[in-house]
């Protein structure tokens, strides 16, 4: 285990400013005592958080300080916090290249994100992974990755080493509907079931990859029947409300942990920008989606909390606590402005542990 | 594609967002509309399957053109190429055909990450029973894929996602470039510059600023990979002497290698210094953009190679 | 459609001898008017025809005269004979390396395939494919192939072709159950539900891969299951006998057919043979293949062709059958055994139709 | 492997029939009967799943081997190695390091036919992240072996199916040789000629052969291929003024052709000809025994290569 605790032999420590002061206002809690508003008041500040540094991503994509892909997660926000708030955070996450909601709500710091995005050496992968690579080992977030479906087997890989050492944790993939119809999701899955992983696949169905919907690529609509052929449980709901994906997806995390068996679990939910920034998402209709937006589980959240009373007047709780978001993102577009890029020197460094091999 | 459909009711396009969507590059845009869902395919993410069924529908007598959204995604399906389009015909002796194009842009494509960054012409190229082409001109570009979807063999067409916006004189109708035929894009006598595909227009570029300093070198653009066409090579170098290659993708072999191992040893006494090449630098590709930028070829670093081939070391 | 019909620029005609007199003898029936008992006794004469040949391959194994692998069909014929008793001629075959006795039963002659393993130019590939690869266009078999998993997409593609082309025709895809567990199966099943194709995936459930058993290789244990997650058709039956093989798999091919849709058939048989010569076969016991031994589809048959009368003393149909079998085999084994080996020029021209690309 | 076991719990084996079968070629006899299943793990045939469970143990601290019975195989697993294990460093940043080996039998293996036979080396020396190796004799096969389990990278060991029945002096217990180091394995001073894996022994031969027609043939045995040790070699031209490369695989691209590439740039001046290659025929393996021992490098193809390089051109 001793590759877990070394740090690598070149990196050097993280820049001692990524982790911005700002992460400090999460932790005295405005609510005070009733513990379940107090909860969900935390999940909305995360989902808040993750949509407001998409929309700053979004802006910093239009004003050319990010290049590439970007693939926004605005919409979805509640799959991601639901779920990785049923973790225990020694537990594993891991993602596709839609990954940047996933890596906020397992704990990177926006800092950490933004300046990823910017491409700065204080970026998380010192800005050489971009967009779809938000790593954070800190934080046992293994990353996004680029490739559909290739992350599934290293997942199940993830899940097979906690079962070697016995070390109690349970790995969430995230994917796509779209990533069911290629191998690598079912070599992943048979392994787990096989094997036996503590492992709990969550598909968030957003019903298009790209611009294909889910009836152009798979002959059934229920993606939660794939768990059939493998023998392995399966669950299947909206992502409306953050609290019932925490729920939902706890029972597959605890039966993960307890039974060691793995889940498939459908969770229905939508994308409200295109496909990345370069998609007009011309394959949808405006009423299509607007019917999502209404759902916008933010949105619910946010109605939850005002009418348990947070949203009272003269009651500065809830706004204090989405200052506290927006100063963070503020913190963090200004962290990443003005962090350096990387220098030459990171490219050999990050190729090899140790000497270079040519 | 749409003459060859036009022309032949075999033809099909089958890829990933190649229909509804027009293209995730807007390469088959209107495509669908014109031919309609049964010749122009939208499919699931699975890579290795719908090469696989290419393949497949190639062998009972098809003609398929199987897109890869990008060359990337052809990691997946790497088997399926390697191990059954390249094969086919050796394995049944002769009695089954493989007449399929994969294509799809390929190589950098800005700051799009080290796993999408890949020039695969150097994996494929090294394969007997493929053809692999890489043009550089949109007339080539036409040319070299009517040929491809005429071709008996598996054919890999590997497109520029950074020239899809690059305008040029295209021939109407039947123009097709024979596969295996590279062209002299400049001429010259101090030096040689071989290139193909984004990196012609580096080398031409860097032509441009050579001149300036006094030397003439000659570009020439490959066109295709395999076929090789070493004879323009070769009597190209036999009049310079020196030679450069100039590609994306990493040095470790590969079409530059292959060059360098072919030119050294077919004009061995007409070479007046080493071959020396311009690749992209061996490390996975960044996404920040000046990492990016400094890792793929540039007309700068060409023209610095150049001068140290020519033995005019820059200070 | 030129490509099927001409033939390939650079390949010498068959070589004259191929297509042996022996092959006539199968034409008048020893049966007279029973037409039942007279297509049972057909299907026998195709099972002993490839246990026999399988035999004089093994033989030819030991004897140095074949080399590389070698997967005998051996115990499995009912499954191949069976299937494709129910097609058309024109349908389309395509299996694994395990295909000598598939080819058989499409029609390949037991020359062209004897001639192949022996590694003669008058083989069915000329010498280059070997066991592995028994390709016999124009009995419209499409080859075995040696990567598990990977001839499934292109089978789907063989049945896309019939689609695009309306040609009536039904492709049969062989493979073993452990192939199930490969990306290609999934792939290939899911391309083949989604759109459609007139197609019947037979899974040879023969109980090992290699020396692993389905337990230690799928989380379930019927493997027609698999289908469920694609919304497909399925059956799953034992290949005792050859007749039952036919009806079940006709169903199937019927409703590829009439219907255009694929159906997941798992045939459950057995290997008498180690997975390849070289396989011992230690990772089972000699009752458990004694077991299966007892329900030899080939002796099953015999039975019941002595049963309705063949075996009469004085009739001698059966034995005529049989020596003609016999006869067959002797003499495609004299004709591997004197064809002459290629000559290195089929090298370049087998590599690419047309100029050579280097 | 049972050392590396012993040595540190981390290390897994994991493959077809690697446990209860002993390997599809004996390689892990009572492996599993020592180390139990949990260390010894038989899997599905699901070489890209597998592959890819190895990569994510290996970026949670353990040291996984995992075994392709045959490096054919791993074509299905290709963008497992191409954009997982060879980029997890670089894309993490270098958070996260990839300590994975993968091994298994490579090259011919007599009439296995073309879609066994691949030597894959010259893919995946190709690919930054990566390290690969490919030991000629049974000491180098363990000391090569323990390296890489040892190493921080990704580390692919090429075994050859056909050496496998080869006897030679293994050291015992801790003999660990680095990556990276040729090895001369027979002196010479007319020609250089560099081999790997199974090739080196068909070049030992051919210099034997080449003896008694009076040349003195150097043997260099580069077992490193990616890092190459270029510098030995350039030590050994520079001696002899002249190379030949002998590998299997394909001529296009690949291992072969870098060393020539590079050579002919590091040591221009001391080469008094060209290099030349022998390599498997550029054709897929036939089956037939006669034309795969034709497609093969061979002692006497090495011996008329090395008297053409020295210009000895037999009749
Ligand atoms: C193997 C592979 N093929 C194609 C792509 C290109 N691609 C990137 S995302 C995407 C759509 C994925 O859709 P889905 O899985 O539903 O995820 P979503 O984007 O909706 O989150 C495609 C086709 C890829 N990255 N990898
Ligand atoms: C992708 C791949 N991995 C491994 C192998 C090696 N291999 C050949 S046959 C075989 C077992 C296949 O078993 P099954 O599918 O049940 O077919 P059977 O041999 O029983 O007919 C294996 C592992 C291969 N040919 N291809
Ligand atoms: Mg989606
Ligand atoms: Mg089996």
């Amino acid at each position: 285990m001793s590759a877990e605790k070394r740090a690598p032999l070149t990196r050097a420590p993280a820049h001692p400013s990524v982790q911005a002061p700002a992460r400090a206002t999460q932790a005295p809690s405005p609510l005070g005592a009733n513990p379940e508003l107090e909860h969900l008041s935390k999940l909305y500040r995360q989902m808040l958080l993750i949509r407001r540094v998409e929309e700053e991503s979004a802006r910093g994509y239009a004003e050319g300080k990010i290049g590439g892909f970007l693939h926004l997660y605005i919409g979805q926000e509640a799959v991601g916090v639901g779920a990785i708030a049923s973790l225990r955070p020694d537990d594993y996450v891991i993602t596709t290249y839609r990954d940047h909601g996933i890596a906020l709500a397992k704990g990177m710091s926006p800092r950490a994100l933004l300046a990823e995005l910017f491409g700065k050496v204080t970026g998380c992968s010192r800005g050489l992974g971009g967009s779809m690579h938000m790593f954070d080992k800190e934080h046992h977030m293994l990353g996004g990755y680029g490739i559909v479906g290739g992350h599934i087997p290293i997942a199940a890989g993830v899940a097979f080493a906690s079962k070697y050492r016995g070390d109690g944790r349970v790995t969430l993939c995230f994917f796509g509907e779209g990533a069911v119809s290629i191998g690598g999701f079912h070599e992943g899955m048979g392994l787990a079931a096989l094997w036996k992983l503590p492992i709990v696949f969550i598909c968030e169905n957003n019903e298009y990859a790209m611009g294909t919907p889910i009836s152009r690529s798979m002959s059934v609509e229920d993606v939660s029947l794939k768990a059939l052929g493998y023998g392995m449980d399966r669950d299947r709901f909206f992502a409306d409300d953050v609290l019932e994906v925490e729920r939902r997806i706890g029972e597959a995390v605890q039966r993960a942990r307890e039974q060691g068996t793995p889940t498939l679990v459908e969770v229905r939910t939508y994308r409200f920008r295109g496909h990345s920034m370069s998609d007009p998402a011309k394959y949808r209709t405006q009423a299509e989606l607007e019917e999502h937006k209404n759902r916008d589980p933010l949105a619910r959240a946010r109605r939850r909390l005002v009418e348990s009373g947070l949203g009272e007047p003269g009651d500065p709780r809830l706004d204090d606590l989405e200052k506290s978001v927006e100063a963070e993102v503020a913190d963090a577009v200004k962290f990443a402005h003005e962090s350096p890029e990387p220098g030459l020197d990171v490219l050999e460094q990050s190729t090899y542990s140790g000497p270079f091999a040519y | 594609m749409i003459e060859e459909m036009d022309r032949d009711d075999r033809v099909f396009l089958m890829g990933e967002e190649v229909g509804h969507y027009q293209g995730a590059y807007k390469v088959s845009e209107g495509m669908l509309e014109k031919f309609g869902p049964k010749r122009v395919i939208d499919t699931p993410i699975a890579e290795a399957g719908f090469a696989g069924v290419g393949i497949g529908a190639a062998i009972v007598g098809l003609r398929p053109i199987i897109e890869f959204m990008t060359w990337n995604f052809s990691a997946v399906a790497f088997d399926q190429i390697l191990n059954n389009a390249a094969k086919m015909r050796q394995m049944s002796g002769g009695q089954l055909e493989c007449p399929i194009v994969f294509r799809g842009p390929n190589a950098s494509a800005r700051q799009v990450g080290s796993q999408h960054s890949h020039a695969m012409e150097h994996i494929y190229a090294h394969v007997p029973g493929l053809k692999v082409v890489a043009p550089a001109f949109p007339a080539d570009a036409k040319g070299l894929l009517k040929a491809a979807v005429r071709d008996d063999n598996p054919v890999l067409v590997m497109e520029s996602e950074t020239l899809y916006g690059f305008k040029g004189d295209v021939p109407e109708g039947e123009h097709v470039v024979a596969l295996g035929k590279a062209q002299i894009v400049r001429a010259g006598k101090d030096i040689t510059i071989a290139a193909y595909a984004r990196t012609t227009h580096v080398a031409l570029e860097a032509a441009a600023t050579l001149e300036r300093a006094g030397v003439s070198a000659e570009v020439v653009d490959l066109r295709s990979l395999r076929p090789l066409d070493d004879n323009t090579l070769v009597a190209s170098v036999e009049r310079t002497h020196r030679l450069v290659v100039v590609h994306e993708g990493w040095p470790y072999g590969g079409v530059g290698a292959e060059i360098a191992d072919r030119v050294q040893r077919l004009a061995f006494d007409a070479l007046d210094g080493p071959i020396l090449r311009v690749t992209t630098l061996d490390v996975p590709m960044p996404y920040s953009a000046k990492l990016e930028l400094a890792c793929m070829p540039q007309p700068d670093r060409v023209v610095a190679t150049v001068l140290r081939a020519l033995g005019r070391e820059q200070s």
